[in-house]
C-alpha cells in the first residue's frame, strides 16, 4: 500500500529479573505505514505499552531492548544514542500519552510546553513560535488559542489538554504519532470527539500512528491495522475488519466474545416487584475547596426520584460528574444528603445515627470500584469476608466458617480465606468483595463501576457472576455504570443522569431502541466501535 | 509487615543501624554490672586521658567517662523513646480526631496544631523544662510538647487518605461503628507510618535532650550524655575525652536510629515503596 | 489575579495566628513560679523586702494578672513591648538591637541551606546509587545527627584556635574602626562558624528532602513527555525537574522556620552571636517576663513571615495555588 | 562593699590564696608606658544595667569603676588612700569625718565636681536605692558641705567599717544636676552614666560589647593612657578562654576564665596570670542549712555533714586548685586585720567519716536496710556550671553517711523564693563574699535580726544564737583592732561549733591578660578599679 514508515522487526524487550515473565515484548513483528492508523491491542500487562515507548527509546529504567530492530527512515533506532534519538523525539515522531494532567508539566504553561517543541528542534524566534503555538492550538480546535496558551494544564479540562498535548505531538508534523491510549482517561464523548481529531488529523497529515489501546470499540473506530499482544507476544494481526470480523486466534476470539455488545439481551420479562429502596428528591452539594470559594459549591444530586424495584436491577449511567456514583453512595446511607428521603422497605433511614442504621445496613451492601483499595491490605480475607456478620452479631468461627462457603459461591478456593488480599488478582479482589457483600445476606445491591478497572475478558466474568449470583439469591441490584454497553448487558432498567439529575429513564430495550434525551442520544453516539457493536454477530461463544 | 521487615533486612545501612542500637541497648543493660559503682561515683584522679584503668578517660570530678556513657545511655534512651511515645500517642489522638471526625473538629485541632509549629520549639521546650523545674520527666514532657504536631499532621493526613478508600466505605457499609473503624482500619493501616516516622522521632527528641542539658536543663540526679557534654564543656580543650566520647555516642545512636527510621520507613511506607 | 488574592488570605490568616500567640505566651509564661522582682532583688545583694516591694511596683507586678494581659495586649498592638526591668531598657529596643544579627544569621544560614541543599540533593539524584550519591548521602546523615552545639565547639576548636583562620566569637571586631566594605568582609568572616553551626543541620535535612523529590519527580509523566519532545536530559532537569522538585523543599523550609530560631539559640550562646537566642535564654534564666513575652512574640512574627514569603515563593513558582 | 553577699557567678573559683599573695605589682614595668590603643576586656554575664548606684551585681563595677569614681581608694593593705577626697580627718570619738575634695574636677558632663555631690550621692542615693546603704550607712546621719571642696560626715555611733568601703565600687560620686529631681531608678543616666573617671561612656550594644572612650579632660594628669575600653560579652566559657588565645581580647577577670581552663592559658607564652586584685571580694563557698527542719535542727546531723565534706576535693577538683578549705564563717582574707582564727571545731580530721557516722547515730538516725538514715535536698546554685559539679559531689559524700542527697535545679527566681521567702529548702549551696569588713559580708548571714522572710542572701537558717548576736553586735561598734579580732574569734569558735552551715572553700580568682597588656591590676580592687594607668605594647 503506502509507503513503511517503521517497521518493528522481532523486537524483543527484556525485563528486569524477578519480574513475573524474562520479556516483556518478545519477537514483535509489526509495519507501519503513512497515513495508517495500526493499532496494539491487549490487556493490562501484554506489553504494548513498553513496545510503543522502546521506539522512542523512553522505556523505564532496568527495562531494555534485548533484540530485534526498529528500523525508522532508514535508521535502526535501538542503535542510536539517546543524543541522536532526541533529535528524532518530537521531531519526526510524536508522542501522546494516556493521561494528559500528568504528562503535561504542572507549573509550566500549554504555550510554553508546546513551543518548547519548537526550540528544540527549530531556529524559530519566540514571536514566530508563539505565533505557531496558538496556530496549532486552533488546529486541534481549541477555543481562544492565545489564552488557552496562557493556561495551565489544571485550568483546562481533560478533553482540552488531551488535545494540547495533541497539538504538541503533531507541532513539528511528525512521520509518526505514538498514541498511547489516549483516551482511556477521557468520559466517553470527549474520548469520541478525541479519536475523530486523531483521525481527522491523521487523515490531513498522511501521518503513521501507532494506537495502543485495549478497547475493541476504539479499534473499531480507529484502526486501520489491528494488533494483538498476548503476554508480549502478537497472537494475531492484520486489516481490522478481517480481524474484527473473523478472527483467528482464539485469544483474540475469546476477547472480542467478552466485549459487551451494544445490544440489549433476551432476558424473561417478569412482573415489576415492590419498591426496595426508593430516593425521594435527594438533594446534595459539596462545597468547593479553598476557604473563600463562596456560593461555588457544587451540585452533586439535584432532587433524584428513583426507585428500586425488587428482583430487578437498575443501572445508573453518566459519565464522571454526573452524581452517579453520589446517588449510590447516599442509597446506601454512606454519605448524608442536604435534603430529600431515602427509604428502605417503605422506612426512611435518612436521619438514623450510626448506630440506628447498623440493622438496616445488612440489607443494603455495597461493591466498589477499585478491587485494590476496597479491601483493607491488612486483613485476611476471611476476616474481611467475616466482619460484617461479627459486627451484626455472629459467633465469629461460624461466620469465619460461612466465609469459605461464601469463597465457593463467588469462585474462588476456599483456601484463600487464610490469604491476604495483595496476593490475589484484580478479577478475584472483586470476587471477594462480592462475597463480603453477600455475607450479610442483603436484600439490595449496589455496585458502583464494579468492572470499570478490570480487564475486559475478566470484566465479563465478574458481570456473568453477578447476574448469576443475583439471580440465585433472588437480589435488586442498583448498578453504576458509565459504560453503556456494560448498562444494557446486565439491567432492567437504565437511569441516564447528568449534572446531578436523572434525564432519562426506562427499560433497557426501551432506552436503546428509542432514547428521547439528547444526552442519551450522544452518549449512545459515543459509545466506541458504535456501528461495529451492532453489526457483530452474537455469537463467538 | 513480615514483608516489610524482610525488606528491612536487605537494607545494609539499617541493620548496621539497628546492630548500633543494639549494642546500645547491652550497655543501657550491662551498665550496673560493668560499673556498679554507678556514674557519679569519684572513682580516680580529676581528668585523667583515657588509660587501661579508664577505658575513656576521667572527667572533672574522677568519674569515670565510660560508667557515664554506660548509664547515659540509659538516659538518652529513655527520654528519646519515652517522648517520642508520648508525641506519637498525643499526636496519634490528636491527628486520629481531627482527620476521623473532619468538619468544625478537624479545623480547629489543625488550626492548634499549626499553632504549635509555628511556635519556636526549642524556645518552648526551654520554657517548659524552666517551669516544671528540671527533671528527667519535666524534660520527657517538653520533649513530648513540642513533637507531637508532626505525627499529628501525619496521622491526619493518613486518616483523612484512607478515609476516602473504598475498603473503608465497604466496613462503613457493613455497619462498622466509629471504634472498630479507627482501631480495626485506620490506625493498623497507618501504623507503618506512625512507627517509621515515630522512630525518627527518637532520634530528634535524643537531640532535643542534649541540647537541652548542654543549656543547663537536664535532670541533675541523672546521669546523661546531655548532662556530661555540658559537665565537659569547661574542660574541652584541656580535657577533650570528658565531651568528645559522650558526643560521638550521641551522633552514632542518632545516625543509627536515623538509619533504622529510614530503613522502616522505606520498607513499611507503602507509598515510598511504590516508587 | 487569583492568585495573589490567596496571598492576601494567607496574610489574613497570620493575623489571628499571631494573636494566638500573644495570648497563649502570656498566660503560660505567667504560670511559672518566681517573681521577677525577687530576681532582681536577688542581683542586687541583700535587698530589704521594701526595696523588692519597690521593684514590683515599678515594674507592675503588683497589678492582677488580667490588667497585666490587657496592658500587654492593648500595648503589643501599639509595638510596645513593655519594659525590661532586668536590662532597664525597653524591651522592644533590647529586642530590635538583637534582631539584626539573628535575622542576619538566620538568613544566611536558611539560604545558603537551601541553596547547597538543593545543589547537593540534585546532585546526589543525577548519580543515584554511585559513589558521589553515598558521600553525600553519609555526609549528610551524620550532618542530620550531629548536635549543633557539639559542632560549633568542634569548628572553633579547629578553625580558632588551632588554625587561627577565624575570629572564636562576635559580630564584628569592636574597636578596629572598620567601615563599609571592610566591615562587612569582618563581619562575615564572624558568621562564617556559626552560619555553618546552625545551617549544616539544615543542609542536611534539605540535601535529603531534594534528592528523594528529585528521584520521585524522576518517575513522573511529564518528564517522559519532554523526553519524547527531544529535550536534552540537562534541559529536562533544569527546566522541567527542578521547579517541581523544589517545591517539597520550599515546603519544608517554611515548616523549618520555626525551630531555625530555636537552633540559634545554641549557636548564638556558643558564638557569642549578639542575636534574639543569646538575649532569649539570659531572659528565661533571670525570669524576664516582658523581654520574654516580646522575644516570643518577635520570634512568632518571625516565623509567621518566613512562613509567608515561603507561601508568596510557592506561589510565584507553582501556578496550581489558588484561593 | 557593696559587693557583699552577692552570690556572683563569676565568683566561684578562687580565693584564698590571695591574702598570702605579696602585695609586690605583679608585673615590673620594664619599659616606658605607650600611649593610645584599644584594650579588650572580656566581662561575663553582660550587665543587665549600669545603675551602679542602685544595683550590686557584680558584673556591672568592671565597666562603671571605669567612670564613676569614689571618695577613696585602698592600698594593698586595705589601707585607704585619696582618690576624688585629696585628705580626711576622723574625729576622737570616730563619729565625725571631714573630707577635702579634689579640685578642678569635671563631671563628663562638664559640670564641676563639688561637695554638693558628695552629699546628694551618699544622701540621696547611696542611702535610699543601693541595695547595701542601709548597712554601710547606717550610721550616717548627714552630709555638711560648709564649702564646695570639704564633706563633714556625721555619724551616730562610730562605723570602723565605714572607711573601707567609700571606693568606686561601693559607693560612687554621681552628678548631682544629672539626678535631681528625677526618681534615680529611672534616671536616663543609669545606662548612659555620667562621671568623672578617666573614661567616658561610648555606647553600649546590647549582646555585644561596651565601649568607653578616653576623658581628654581626666583630672589626673597625664592620664588615662588607653584610648578605648571594650568590654566584650562572650556567654561561653569556652568562646571566653578561646577569644583570650587567639589575642581577640586582653583581660579576664573573675570566674570569666574556666578554672579547667587556667593552666593551659598559663602555658601560653602570650598570656599572663595574677590572683591579685581580689582583696575586697574574697569569696567563700558555703552550705546553708535549714535549721527549720527536724532533722536539721540537730546540732549532731549539722555536724555530722561538715565532717563529711572533703573541702580539699572540692578544692582539687572542682575549683581544679584554685582555692582553699575553710574553716570557719571568716575568710582567711581577715588575717591582716586579726579577725581570722583557724582555732576553732576542725573538720578535716583523718576520722572524720567514723565521727560522722558516729554523730548520725547519736544523733538517732541509725542506717535504714539499704544504708539510708535520711534523705535530703540539695538546692543547686543556679548561677554557674561548677556549683552542679560540687552538688554531685556532696551527693557522694553525703551518701558515705547515710544522707541520700537529691539535687534541685531551678532557675534562679524559683530558687531565690525557695530558699529566701519560702523557707522551702533542706540544703542551700550559695557563694558569698565578704567584703572589705565582717559586718558588710558575714554579719547578716548569723544575727538573728537578719533573719528577715523574702530578703536574699541573709539568715535563712533559721539560727539564733544569743551569743552570737550580742559579739556581732559589740563587735559593730568596736574601734579598738585588738578587742574586735577578740569578739570576732570568740563568734567564730562558737559558730563552728552550732554549725548553722557549712564553710566550705575559699575561692582564689585568678585574672587572664595578654602580655602586651601592662599595669592593670595595680590596686587591691583590681577589675573594681580604673585602667586609668593601664597601657598596650605595640
Amino acid at each position: 500500500m503506502s509507503d513503511v514508515v517503521l517497521t518493528l522487526d522481532n523486537l524483543t524487550i527484556g525485563l528486569p529479573k524477578g519480574a513475573d515473565r524474562a520479556a516483556a515484548v518478545s519477537g514483535l513483528n509489526l509495519t507501519l505505514r503513512a497515513g495508517e492508523v495500526t493499532c496494539l491491542i491487549g490487556e493490562s500487562g501484554s506489553g504494548k505499552s513498553l513496545a510503543a515507548r522502546a521506539i522512542l527509546g523512553l522505556l523505564p529504567p532496568r527495562v531494555t531492548v534485548t533484540g530485534g530492530a526498529i528500523a525508522f527512515d532508514g535508521q535502526d533506532l535501538t542503535r542510536l544514542t539517546q543524543k541522536q534519538l532526541a533529535r528524532i523525539r518530537g521531531d519526526r515522531i510524536g508522542m501522546i500519552f494516556q493521561e494528559p494532567m500528568t504528562a503535561l508539566n504542572p507549573l509550566h504553561s500549554i504555550g510554553r510546553q508546546i513551543g518548547e517543541v519548537l526550540a528544540i528542534h527549530t531556529a524559530m524566534g519566540a514571536t514566530a513560535r508563539r505565533a505557531r503555538v496558538e496556530k496549532l492550538l486552533a488546529d486541534v480546535h481549541l477555543p481562544e488559542p492565545s489564552r488557552i496558551a496562557r493556561s495551565y494544564p489544571h485550568q483546562l479540562s481533560g478533553g482540552q489538554r488531551q488535545r494540547a498535548m495533541i497539538a504538541m505531538a503533531l507541532a513539528l508534523d511528525p512521520k509518526l504519532l505514538i498514541a498511547d491510549e489516549p483516551t482511556t482517561a477521557l468520559d466517553v464523548t470527549t474520548q469520541a470527539q478525541i479519536l475523530r481529531l486523531i483521525h481527522e488529523l491523521q487523515r490531513e497529515h498522511g501521518t503513521a500512528v501507532l494506537f495502543i489501546t485495549h478497547d475493541f470499540g476504539v479499534v473499531a473506530d480507529i484502526a486501520d491495522q489491528v494488533a494483538v499482544l498476548r503476554q508480549g507476544e502478537m497472537v494475531e494481526s492484520g486489516p481490522r475488519d478481517a480481524v474484527l470480523n473473523a478472527p483467528q486466534h482464539p485469544y483474540t476470539k475469546a476477547l472480542l466474545a467478552a466485549v459487551p455488545r451494544l445490544a440489549v439481551p433476551v432476558r424473561p420479562v417478569e412482573a415489576q416487584g415492590l419498591v426496595v429502596l426508593e430516593s425521594i428528591g435527594a438533594r446534595k452539594s459539596y462545597a468547593a475547596k479553598g476557604w473563600f470559594a463562596r456560593g461555588r459549591a457544587t451540585r452533586a444530586l439535584d432532587g433524584v426520584d428513583v426507585q428500586l424495584h425488587r428482583g430487578e436491577t437498575l443501572g445508573l449511567v453518566g459519565e464522571s460528574g454526573s452524581g452517579k456514583s453520589t446517588l449510590a453512595r447516599a442509597m446506601t446511607r454512606l454519605l448524608a444528603i442536604d435534603s430529600g428521603e431515602i427509604i428502605l422497605n417503605g422506612e426512611s433511614i435518612t436521619q438514623l445515627t450510626t448506630k440506628a442504621l447498623r440493622p438496616y445496613r445488612q440489607k443494603i451492601q455495597m461493591i466498589f470500584q477499585d478491587p485494590y483499595a476496597s479491601l483493607d491490605p491488612r486483613q485476611r480475607i476471611v476476616d474481611v469476608i467475616a466482619e460484617g456478620p461479627i459486627i451484626h452479631g455472629a459467633v465469629p468461627a461460624e461466620a469465619r466458617l460461612r466465609a469459605r462457603d461464601l469463597l465457593r459461591l463467588v469462585g474462588l478456593d476456599p483456601s484463600a480465606a487464610e490469604r491476604f488480599p495483595h496476593e490475589f488478582s484484580g478479577g478475584q479482589r472483586q470476587r471477594i468483595g462480592i462475597a463480603r457483600a453477600l455475607a450479610l445476606q442483603p436484600e439490595v445491591l449496589v455496585a458502583d463501576e464494579p468492572v470499570s478497572a478490570l480487564d475486559v475478558s475478566v470484566q465479563a466474568q465478574v458481570l456473568d457472576l453477578l447476574a448469576d449470583i443475583k439471580a440465585k439469591l433472588g437480589l435488586s441490584m442498583l448498578f453504576v455504570t458509565h459504560d453503556l454497553r456494560v448498562a444494557l448487558q446486565i439491567c432492567d432498567r437504565i437511569a441516564v443522569m447528568q449534572h446531578g439529575a436523572i434525564v432519562e429513564l426506562g427499560t433497557a430495550t426501551a432506552i436503546f431502541t428509542a432514547p428521547r434525551h439528547p444526552y442519551t442520544k450522544a452518549l449512545f453516539a459515543a459509545v466506541p466501535g458504535a456501528s461495529w457493536n451492532q453489526s457483530i454477530p452474537a455469537a463467538a461463544e | 509487615m513480615g514483608a516489610g521487615l524482610k525488606r528491612f533486612a536487605r537494607n545494609r545501612m539499617a541493620l548496621l543501624g539497628a546492630c548500633v542500637i543494639l549494642i546500645v541497648v547491652a550497655l543501657t543493660i550491662m551498665a550496673p554490672f560493668l560499673f556498679p559503682a554507678g556514674a557519679f561515683a569519684l572513682v580516680g584522679p580529676a581528668l585523667q586521658p583515657p588509660s587501661a584503668r579508664f577505658w575513656l578517660g576521667t572527667d572533672a570530678l574522677g568519674r569515670d567517662v565510660a560508667a557515664g556513657v554506660a548509664e547515659g545511655a540509659r538516659t538518652s534512651l529513655l527520654i528519646g523513646m519515652s517522648a517520642a511515645m508520648g508525641a506519637v500517642v498525643l499526636g496519634a489522638v490528636i491527628g486520629g480526631l481531627a482527620g476521623y471526625c473532619r468538619g468544625a473538629v478537624d479545623i480547629v485541632l489543625m488550626r492548634i496544631t499549626e499553632f504549635f509549629q509555628t511556635i519556636p520549639a526549642f524556645l518552648l521546650a526551654m520554657l517548659l523544662v524552666v517551669i516544671l523545674s528540671p527533671s528527667v520527666l519535666s524534660v520527657i514532657i517538653a520533649i513530648t510538647a513540642v513533637s507531637w504536631p508532626g505525627i499529628a499532621r501525619l496521622v491526619r493526613g493518613e486518616f483523612v487518605a484512607l478515609g476516602g478508600r473504598e475498603f473503608i466505605l465497604a466496613s462503613a457499609g457493613l455497619g462498622a461503628s466509629g471504634p472498630r473503624l479507627v482501631f480495626v482500619h485506620l490506625l493498623p493501616n497507618c501504623l507503618s507510618s506512625i512507627i517509621a516516622v515515630g522512630s525518627l522521632l527518637v532520634a530528634t527528641a535524643i537531640l532535643l535532650e542534649t541540647g537541652l542539658a548542654f543549656l543547663g536543663l537536664g535532670d541533675p540526679n541523672v546521669m546523661s550524655w546531655g548532662l556530661q557534654i555540658s559537665a565537659g564543656r569547661v574542660s574541652l580543650r584541656a580535657a577533650w575525652w570528658v565531651c568528645t566520647f559522650p558526643g560521638i555516642a550521641i551522633l552514632l545512636t542518632v545516625l543509627s536510629i536515623n538509619l533504622v527510621g529510614d530503613g522502616l520507613n522505606e520498607a513499611l511506607n507503602p507509598r515510598l515503596r511504590e516508587r | 489575579m487569583r492568585r495573589w488574592r490567596y496571598f492576601g488570605y494567607r496574610l489574613l490568616f497570620a493575623l489571628p495566628v499571631v494573636f494566638g500567640i500573644l495570648v497563649l505566651n502570656f498566660f503560660l509564661i505567667r504560670l511559672a513560679p518566681g517573681d521577677a522582682a525577687s530576681v532582681l532583688a536577688g542581683e542586687s545583694g541583700a535587698a530589704s523586702p521594701e526595696y523588692t516591694e519597690l521593684l514590683r511596683q515599678k515594674f507592675g507586678l503588683d497589678r492582677p494578672v488580667i490588667e497585666q494581659f490587657f496592658l500587654y495586649i492593648a500595648n503589643a498592638l501599639r509595638f510596645d513591648l513593655g519594659f525590661s526591668f532586668r536590662n532597664d531598657a525597653p524591651v522592644s529596643e533590647l529586642i530590635l538591637a538583637r534582631l539584626g544579627p539573628t535575622l542576619l544569621l538566620m538568613l544566611a544560614a536558611f539560604s545558603l541551606a537551601v541553596a547547597f541543599g538543593t545543589l547537593l540533593g540534585v546532585l546526589a539524584a543525577v548519580a543515584r546509587n554511585s559513589w558521589r550519591d553515598a558521600v553525600i548521602s553519609v555526609a549528610t546523615l551524620i550532618c542530620y545527627a550531629t548536635p549543633v552545639f557539639w559542632l560549633g565547639l568542634m569548628l572553633i576548636v579547629v578553625f580558632s584556635v588551632n588554625l587561627a583562620w577565624l575570629p572564636t566569637s562576635g559580630f564584628e571586631d569592636i574597636g578596629q574602626g572598620y567601615e563599609g566594605w571592610e566591615r562587612g568582609v569582618d563581619i562575615a568572616r564572624h558568621m562564617v562558624m556559626p552560619v555553618a553551626a546552625l545551617g549544616l543541620f539544615y543542609l542536611a535535612l534539605y540535601t535529603r528532602v531534594m534528592r528523594a523529590s528529585m528521584l520521585e519527580q524522576t518517575g513522573m509523566d511529564y518528564v517522559v513527555t519532554a523526553r519524547a519532545k527531544g529535550q536534552s536530559e540537562g534541559r529536562i532537569m533544569l527546566g522541567h525537574m527542578l521547579r517541581n522538585a523544589f517545591l517539597p523543599v520550599l515546603t519544608m523550609a517554611g515548616v523549618q522556620a520555626g525551630n531555625l530560631i530555636g537552633g540559634s539559640v545554641v549557636v548564638e550562646t556558643v558564638f557569642g552571636w549578639p542575636g534574639i537566642g543569646t538575649l532569649a535564654f539570659n531572659a528565661l534564666q533571670s525570669r524576664d517576663l516582658n523581654l520574654l513575652l516580646g522575644i516570643f512574640f518577635i520570634s512568632a512574627c518571625l516565623v509567621v513571615a518566613i512562613n509567608l514569603i515561603v507561601e508568596a515563593l510557592t506561589i510565584a513558582l507553582d501556578p496550581r495555588i489558588q484561593a | 562593699m557593696t559587693e557583699s553577699m552577692r552570690p556572683s557567678r563569676r565568683a566561684l573559683l578562687s580565693s584564698a590564696v590571695l591574702a598570702t599573695v605579696g602585695p609586690a605589682q605583679a608585673q615590673a614595668p620594664a619599659r616606658a608606658p605607650v600611649r593610645g590603643g584599644t584594650m579588650v576586656m572580656i566581662v561575663n554575664p553582660e550587665p543587665s544595667t549600669l545603675a551602679t548606684y542602685a544595683v550590686s551585681a557584680g558584673n556591672i563595677p568592671p565597666v562603671t569603676t571605669q567612670i564613676y569614681e569614689g571618695l577613696l581608694t585602698y592600698d594593698w593593705e586595705i589601707r585607704p588612700q585619696p582618690m576624688l577626697a585629696k585628705s580626711w580627718t576622723v574625729s576622737e570619738d570616730g563619729k565625725t569625718i571631714t573630707f577635702q575634695l579634689q579640685e578642678g574636677v569635671t563631671f563628663h558632663n562638664g559640670q564641676p565636681f563639688t561637695s554638693a555631690d558628695v552629699q546628694y550621692s551618699f544622701m540621696e542615693i547611696a542611702k535610699k536605692v543601693n541595695p547595701n546603704g542601709p548597712v554601710i550607712l547606717a550610721e550616717l546621719q548627714s552630709v555638711d558641705t560648709p564649702d564646695p571642696m570639704t564633706a563633714v560626715f556625721n555619724l551616730a555611733n562610730p562605723a570602723p567599717y565605714l572607711m573601707v568601703s567609700l571606693s568606686a565600687n561601693n559607693i560612687p560620686i554621681v552628678c548631682k544636676s544629672v539626678f535631681e529631681g528625677t526618681q534615680p531608678l529611672q534616671n536616663p543616666s543609669a545606662n548612659r552614666p555620667v562621671g568623672t573617671g578617666p573614661f567616658k561612656f561610648g555606647e553600649w550594644n546590647r549582646g555585644q560589647f561596651i565601649r568607653l572612650d578616653r576623658n581628654e579632660r581626666y583630672w589626673k594628669p597625664g592620664l588615662p593612657l588607653l584610648n578605648r575600653i571594650i568590654a566584650r560579652f562572650i556567654p561561653d566559657a569556652a568562646t571566653r578562654s578561646a577569644a583570650l588565645e587567639t589575642g581577640e581580647a586582653h583581660y579576664a577577670a573573675y570566674s570569666a576564665v574556666n578554672a579547667a581552663d587556667i593552666r593551659r592559658m598559663q602555658a601560653n607564652p602570650i598570656l599572663g596570670s595574677t590572683t591579685q586584685g581580689y582583696g575586697t571580694t574574697a569569696a567563700t563557698s558555703v552550705l546553708e542549712f535549714n535549721m527549720r527542719r527536724p532533722n536539721l535542727a540537730k546540732k549532731e546531723v549539722r555536724q555530722a555533714i561538715c565532717y563529711a565534706i572533703d573541702r580539699q576535693f572540692i578544692v582539687d577538683n572542682i575549683l581544679h586548685g584554685f582555692g582553699k578549705p575553710a574553716t570557719g564563717p571568716l575568710s582567711s582574707v581577715f588575717t591582716t586585720q586579726g579577725f581570722y582564727t583557724d582555732q576553732v571545731r576542725r573538720f578535716d580530721v583523718p576520722d572524720r567519716l567514723e565521727i560522722a557516722n558516729r554523730l548520725m547515730d547519736e544523733a538517732g538516725f541509725p542506717r535504714g536496710a539499704n544504708g539510708v538514715r535520711m534523705s535530703l535536698f540539695l538546692e543547686i546554685n543556679s548561677f554557674g556550671e561548677q556549683w552542679l559539679r560540687q552538688g554531685e559531689y556532696l551527693k557522694q559524700a553525703l551518701g558515705q553517711i547515710g544522707i541520700n542527697l537529691t539535687l534541685r535545679s531551678e532557675d534562679t527566681a524559683t530558687w531565690l523564693r525557695r530558699c529566701y521567702t519560702d523557707y522551702d529548702f533542706d540544703i542551700n549551696e550559695p557563694f558569698y563574699s565578704a567584703g572589705a569588713d565582717p559586718v558588710v559580708g558575714v554579719h547578716r548571714h548569723y544575727v538573728s535580726s537578719a533573719i528577715r522572710r523574702g530578703t536574699t542572701f541573709v539568715n535563712n537558717k533559721d539560727y539564733r544564737s544569743p551569743d552570737v548576736d550580742r559579739l556581732m553586735d559589740a563587735a559593730t561598734r568596736e574601734i579598738v583592732p585588738a578587742r574586735r579580732a577578740e569578739l570576732y574569734h570568740e563568734a567564730q569558735r562558737i559558730m563552728v561549733e552550732d554549725s548553722p552551715g557549712a564553710w566550705l572553700c575559699e575561692v582564689q580568682y585568678v585574672t587572664i591578660f595578654n602580655k602586651k597588656l601592662q599595669n592593670h591590676t595595680n590596686r587591691p580592687l583590681g577589675t573594681y578599679s580604673a585602667f586609668d594607668r593601664a597601657w598596650l605594647e605595640r
